[in-house]
């Protein structure tokens, strides 16, 4: 015998492209709340998810693999808010980010930190055939 | 969606940078600029007024942090405030609140600053 | 010689696809205005363009053609926002929409006629093929 | 992204309902159940508080009208308070100026309604 999942609700689906840039975050950022704000979170929650989005972005903007999209997928259900992040790459293949100019700090880790402590469940992947692909789950309060 | 700057000499050495409005990956090199302006003018003790901030994120921490590093070099300091519960828990979790001092007015934060 | 169509700043685009249900048309409109906003609109511009979408986004619920999806395109250059909300049905056949009831008032025409008086240029098409897709233009100020 | 209704008896006949938030596509069924609830108690004086009402569109504008056309059934009214200025302009360029009474305040409002 396998194990089944446990059942769940019906998943409703927004689906967003944005360029990958930096200009267009905050409208991620915002659709991102706006779908959170239909659900049962609360304030501080929707804070958190649209915090965490908006770091993925951030990451997918200034990793150097030459997509120009962004794709950001919310599965929403009774249970859950789950968003997945996504480079839309030709190739797919991530390459080292630009060096940084000597004057800036790279505080290694701080947007995929921050992602892991805002959100419940944060999954990472990146391969040379999917892009790189961040999901990430907040769960409502039961 | 933007930021806005504005700097305020004191009567001290301190300045004050007042921001308003979200610090992201696409306003924050703004931010950026306007710090590193102040601290190539030699003004070393920097009051960041964050209370109209209704946004940040790892980047404008970044900015933050940056240029705390750049004043300590010449024993300068930076001096937060902030008392918007949901930008004090992104210093909390990050454990910046052990390297910024954070202040509930600007006063306080001046005061801290001598 | 055929005649140019004039040459066009950049366009950047976002899409963004909502199931085709009332609860979702206000994350269409936040959407939407956040784009604006990031435009040059002014503020009254910002809730034109957020209205003539909702509207068109009402349509598109309303009428009965089976879609399940609403897709919303929006195209920015340095002179205008251009918005396509398209049904996203697998047959693409609209049909008629479901009778209203009794106490129910339809002022027909009062959504497509507040698109049209608040976008600069509305085109509407509906085919066996393409679905219902209603293209408005807000012109930015010159 | 929803909408309360608030519904204020007064001293006369006339009831106030007070709507606060965004009344589209989602949300309008609401304020037409509690409209049509009212209407059934008799209710056909209508001081409509629009006041808080950040947001309209036409399936909101269709539910006012189609509670102006139940109550002038009885010889009743629907009067509106509105100021903001986006909302009014929706009143202007859909010609429903011509169809309401609409007002500055609730006292206007009210004074109109007897
Ligand atoms: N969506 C992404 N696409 C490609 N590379 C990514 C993506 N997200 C993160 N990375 C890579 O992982 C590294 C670490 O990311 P992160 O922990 O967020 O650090 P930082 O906060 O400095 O951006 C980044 O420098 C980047 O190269
Ligand atoms: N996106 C759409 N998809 C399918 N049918 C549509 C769409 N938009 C409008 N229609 C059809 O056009 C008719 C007129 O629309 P409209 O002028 O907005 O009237 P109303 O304000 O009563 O909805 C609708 O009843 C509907 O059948």
């Amino acid at each position: 015998m396998t194990a089944n999942p446990p059942e769940r609700a019906t998943v409703e689906s927004v689906e967003l492209r944005i360029p990958r840039k930096a200009e267009w975050v905050a409208v991620a950022r915002l659709a991102v709340a706006a779908i959170a704000s239909r659900m049962r979170f609360t304030i501080e929650e929707i804070e958190d998810v649209k915090l965490a989005v908006a770091e993925a972005c951030t990451n997918a903007i200034q990793s150097a693999d030459g997509a120009d999209q962004i794709e950001i997928l919310c599965e929403t259900d009774d249970t859950q808010l789950r968003v997945t992040v996504a480079n839309r790459s030709g190739s797919g293949v991530a390459i080292a980010p630009p060096p940084l100019a000597e004057d800036e700090v790279r505080i290694d880790g701080l947007g995929v930190f921050l992602i892991r402590s805002l959100m419940d469940d944060v999954e990472y992947d990146a391969g040379p055939e999917t892009g790189t692909r961040l999901v990430m789950i907040k769960r409502l309060a039961s | 969606m933007d930021i806005k700057v504005n700097v305020r000499e004191t009567d001290g050495e301190t300045n004050i940078v007042e921001l308003a409005g979200e610090i992201d990956v696409y306003t924050s090199p703004k931010v950026k600029d306007a710090l590193g302006e102040l601290i190539d003018r030699g003004v070393y003790n920097l009051v960041i007024d964050l209370e109209k901030v209704r946004y940040i994120d790892s980047t404008g921490l970044g900015v933050l942090i940056g240029g705390l590093k750049r004043v300590r070099e010449h024993g300068g300091t930076v001096n937060l405030v902030c008392t918007n519960p949901q930008i004090k828990k992104i210093f909390d979790i990050t454990g910046l609140v052990k390297i910024f001092g954070i202040y509930d007015s600007e006063d306080a934060a001046m005061k801290a600053s001598v």
